[in-house]
């Protein structure tokens, strides 16, 4: 490759290890979250000059984008709190001594040097698994090998990955139960306007990335979370607002997903055919069928997390048990 | 050709490294939250010189979904920092 | 030099950062951020082993699997940023009390 | 594969119950018994056939390993399930008695379908041959457990729960780095193909991140800083469940791949033996200085752990098979026992009002039937005969002798005396009468239903002993390499 390239290479790697010490190290709160933003894009951006657009797009989408929402969502939280001035250190009441500082450093260090040492000293490169997934993909139903990979060949992982959201949500509703609400955000007309535009372009983006998923990068959980970050402008601007006789829907809505999945596997076996063995022919149908339905369970399932707190019902039921 | 889109896509990286004095200095929030906007801008510059450079047109998926991330961002930014309250 | 040892060694080096942060540090939504960097740094090592010299087309397997893992530290970090909030909002009431 | 596939099946059945108690909350206890006995129903079906087979294996979408995934049960596997499913059960039952009435309801509403999903995940590891699987499902058993732990809602009960967040996400997060490692060096991430690789400085390097990431999630000396504060703060039938079965869950994962490691030299056993040497000695005084009942068992858990460790750490070059087994046969103890101790506990602070040790003598009320199960499960962990305790640890001494190893043997005899002097100070509370102020001895507020379930448990942990020579015979279907 041409001498820029490996000059763009080097610059990228040294950006995203000195931002991500960084945004550890930086003292202002808000800073923190920003410079986090802007490792995941430059994380993402490294991720497609190794040639995986899938997860550069993930990483972007969901790792950058709906993570930094909530560490936003987050120190707001904590900000509104009679604690104006919140600021990182303030909730430390001890610090911590510089012997043990040192030694943190001194072992993490020593782990990764090792680890370092010993990939750099083994074999590297081996052949991964490219080829059986060449081969067995006229037979997976998609044409995009990291979609036949989530939702063929290793389905079994990534219903659980759905079900590993689920019980996020389950926990944070959980968790926060009898919470009282964060003040809402607060926006004003200018700014209520400029959400509305770019509504209908998030919506466009989502389904074109959940379509595409078949043969081109995306997939349910890019699209998802794109339907998610709607989802996140309308409770930001106050469009919809979370009532607790929406409960019931949204509860329906996040196992969605997870059940279709889960009862498409049980119900494809029989027949000399195992769980998650789709019958031949349909493979495309029902991986499209659960795309669908991932997609939205996905996308409710985000916004909720972002929202956290589940809509209460009566004063009385705000009371935790004691 | 390589080279010349490989050294723009050095230079755009250049710039963004550049940007993020703002967003670790700050003072105000709006600063490193412009800052940061700015790179996002730049980030997808980048992505667009690469796809010059190798033609895979995944890269232009990610442009927009970093596009339309920046935008939700900042409408997150200003609704939860408080200060988009009466502009 | 190619790419991937490039990235090999930041991914390692992201990963080393995280650990430390997530144990050296006190600050509850930093060491978050520590874990998340642990993620991503284990991101890194998956995709570079995916990596083959151009044109090859990459290995598609490990792109499934981060894909897989960043779901699920979303899902993690959610987790715990409730528990941060909720917390908070008990010890805010202790203070005040 | 012919018939019902019950691997998958108590993967599913507990998730679709989860589902239906999270949709329907006020049906939930009854939904998740049901489901909780189902799956227990599954898993007795499996073991039938594991009797019959050996080992059987069913490659999900039928694409095999190493690009699909495949689910495997053999002896060991079924006897965790068989752990899970029956402390399980027994929690379960007790839990529809700890959250009755309306003030637990929320918690209640909220029990199931945590617990549910953690089954599904625990059930997950027990049933997995692929790393990156064990990945997802380690997280899954984390969520839960997470969930559980708070489910209290106090200040100490969500302090604890988000350090256990940390390392459990940490431990879960050196687990990937390891399974990315190995995957850069085989390019496959199942067991069989791990077996197969060529010990490298690399293998070893991978394993180990692994390893601590695994020694983090069950609290291994000196990773076990997390675990006493959040299995003490927890409700009494979440602890029973985190100490019982979810530390499981991480320790059988490590029994799994030592069971697979040939490369495993002697300086690395004799760190992992040292690790659990410590984990006994500053677990047993932990435990003897604790104030109250649920930490002091919470301690004896981190105690209990390192006794597993030292266990898997003396096989040196005899190799790991009876040393595998005498480990395995400690962790179905403690399952059972610590699960039956920590019901216990809850019941007796619930009766007697408070769990201080120091006044237990001096409550007028007697739990009898709870302090009786204590006394059974401490028995058990104690290691007197003829509790399964007992057998794991004869099992671990006779094999340490024969290879000469009496540094192992004495560190099981100081955690002997050690659990001896700890849970003698809670024994003692009970049987002292001289203490007690006021109102007369008659209140026994102890013959409630809530008991049976874990004097059951404690009384099977005992029982099982006898029928030790059997339950190792199981545990060693198809074992001896992971091919199927």
């Amino acid at each position: 490759m041409s001498e820029p390239l490996f000059l763009f290479d080097l610059l990228l790697a040294l950006a995203v290890v000195a931002i991500a010490a960084a945004a550890l190290l930086v003292r202002d709160a808000f800073a923190m979250i920003v410079l986090f933003v802007v490792f995941g894009l430059l994380s993402a951006l490294a991720w497609v000059r190794l040639a995986a657009p899938d997860v550069a797009l993930a990483e972007a989408a969901i790792g950058t984008g709906l993570t930094g929402a909530l560490l936003l969502k987050t120190l707001h939280h904590l900000r509104a709190r009679g604690m104006a001035g919140w600021e990182p250190g303030a909730a430390a009441p001890r610090p911590v001594p510089r012997a043990v500082a040192s030694l943190n450093a001194g072992l993490t260090l020593a782990v990764v040097a090792g680890l370092g040492v010993a990939i750099l000293g083994s074999p590297l490169r081996v052949t991964g698994l490219e080829i059986a997934v060449a081969e067995a993909m006229p037979l997976s139903g998609v044409d995009n090998p990291v979609t036949a990979v989530l939702l063929n060949f290793r389905a079994y992982d990534t219903l659980m990955e759905v079900v590993v959201l689920l019980a996020a949500i389950i926990v944070v509703w959980q968790v926060e139960r009898g919470a009282d609400a964060a003040p809402a955000p607060s926006l004003g007309p200018i700014w209520q306007g400029f959400a509305r535009l770019t509504l209908p372009a998030a919506a466009i983006v989502g389904v074109y990335l959940l379509w595409a998923g078949a043969e081109a990068p995306g997939g349910a959980f890019q699209g998802g979370a794109m339907l998610a970050a709607i989802g996140l402008m309308l409770l930001l601007t106050g469009l919809y607002r979370p009532h607790p006789d929406h409960r019931a829907t949204a509860r329906l809505l996040f196992v969605l997903g997870t059940v279709a999945f889960a009862a498409v596997a049980l119900l494809v076996a029989g027949a000399g055919r195992a769980s998650f063995e789709y019958p031949q022919g349909h493979a495309k149908t029902l991986i499209l069928l659960i795309e669908g339905l991932v997609t939205i369970s996905i996308a409710v399932t985000l916004t909720a997390l972002f929202h956290g707190r589940e809509p209460a019902a009566l004063k009385g039921e705000l009371r935790h048990d004691p | 050709m390589n080279t010349y889109l490989g050294l723009v896509a050095l230079v755009l990286l250049a710039s963004l490294l550049a940007g993020l004095v703002r967003v670790i200095r700050g003072p105000a929030p709006e600063a490193r939250l412009m800052a940061g906007q700015l790179l996002g801008t730049t980030a997808v510059a980048i992505l667009l010189v690469l796809w010059g450079l190798t033609g895979q047109s995944a890269f232009l998926d990610v442009a927009m979904v970093f596009a339309i991330l920046a935008a939700v961002a900042l409408i997150a930014f200003v609704a939860l920092s408080n200060q988009g309250a009466g502009r | 030099m190619t790419p991937d040892l490039i990235y090999g060694a930041a991914g390692l080096a992201v990963f080393g950062i995280g650990l430390w942060g997530a144990i050296a540090l006190q600050d509850r939504m930093r060491r978050l951020l520590g874990l998340k960097l642990c993620s991503v740094g284990a991101g890194f090592v998956l995709i570079v082993g995916a990596w083959r010299e151009p044109p090859a087309a990459p290995d598609p397997v490990p792109h499934a699997l981060v894909i897989t893992g960043i779901v699920v530290m979303l899902s993690a970090t959610a987790a715990a940023l409730a528990l941060i909030r909720r917390l908070h909002d008990l010890e805010a009431a202790d203070d005040r009390a | 594969m012919t018939g019902p596939d019950w691997l998958t099946l108590s993967i599913m059945l507990p998730l679709f119950g989860a589902v239906a108690a999270f949709i329907l909350p006020r049906a939930a206890a009854g939904l998740g018994l049901a489901t909780v006995a189902a799956t227990t129903l599954c898993v007795l079906m499996m073991a039938d056939r594991v009797a019959a087979f050996g080992a059987v294996t069913v490659p999900l979408g039928g694409w095999g390993a190493p690009l699909g995934i495949e689910l495997r049960a053999d002896g060991l596997s079924v006897a965790m399930l068989a752990l899970t499913g029956m402390v399980g059960l027994l929690v379960s039952v007790s839990a529809i008695d700890a959250f009755a009435g309306d003030r637990t309801a929320r918690q209640r509403h909220y029990f199931w379908p945590l617990w549910l999903l953690l089954l599904s995940g625990l059930n997950g590891v027990y049933l997995g041959t692929d790393l990156f699987n064990l990945y997802v499902m380690i997280e899954i058993i984390a969520l839960a457990a997470v969930g559980l732990t708070v489910l209290g809602g106090t200040r100490e009960a969500l302090r604890a729960g988000l350090d256990y967040v940390y390392a459990s996400i940490l431990g879960a997060l050196l687990f990937l780095l390891g399974v990315g490692l190995i995957y850069l060096q085989l390019g496959r991430l199942d067991f069989a193909g791990v077996i197969a690789a060529p010990p490298s400085a690399a293998m070893t390097a991978a394993l180990a991140v692994m390893f601590v990431g695994l020694a983090l999630k069950t609290a291994l000396f000196p990773l076990h800083v997390w675990l006493p504060a959040a299995h003490a703060n927890a409700a009494a039938p979440a602890s029973a469940l985190l100490s019982g079965l979810v530390v499981k869950g991480a320790l059988y994962i490590v029994l799994r791949l030592a069971g697979y490691m040939p490369a495993l030299t002697e300086d690395i056993l004799t760190l992992i033996g040292l690790m659990g040497a410590g984990a006994v000695i500053w677990g047993g005084i932990q435990a003897l200085r604790a104030d109250r009942l649920k930490l002091l068992v919470a301690w004896s858990t981190v105690a209990q752990i390192g006794l597993i460790f030292v266990a898997l750490a003396r096989a040196g070059e005899r190799g790991l098979s009876d040393s595998w087994k005498a480990a395995a046969l400690l962790i179905l103890a403690h399952g059972i026992a610590k699960a039956a101790m920590f019901l216990a506990a809850g019941r007796i602070k619930d009766e007697v009002g408070h769990d201080r040790i120091r006044d237990l003598d001096r409550s007028p009320i007697r739990p009898t039937l709870a302090q009786v199960t204590f006394a059974l499960a401490a028995i058990n962990l104690i290691g007197l005969p003829p509790s399964l305790g007992f057998i794991g640890k004869w099992q671990l001494m006779e094999g340490a002798m024969m290879a000469g190893y009496w540094h192992w043997v004495a560190i099981t005899m100081i955690g002997t005396l050690f659990s001896v002097a700890y849970f003698s100070r809670v024994l003692a509370g009970f049987l002292r009468f001289d203490r007690v102020r006021g109102g007369p001895l008659a209140e026994h507020h102890g013959w409630s239903g809530a008991d049976a379930a874990p004097l059951i448990l404690a009384g099977a942990a005992v029982l099982l002993g006898l029928a030790a020579g059997p339950i190792i015979a199981f545990i060693d279907l198809g074992a001896g390499g992971a091919m199927p």
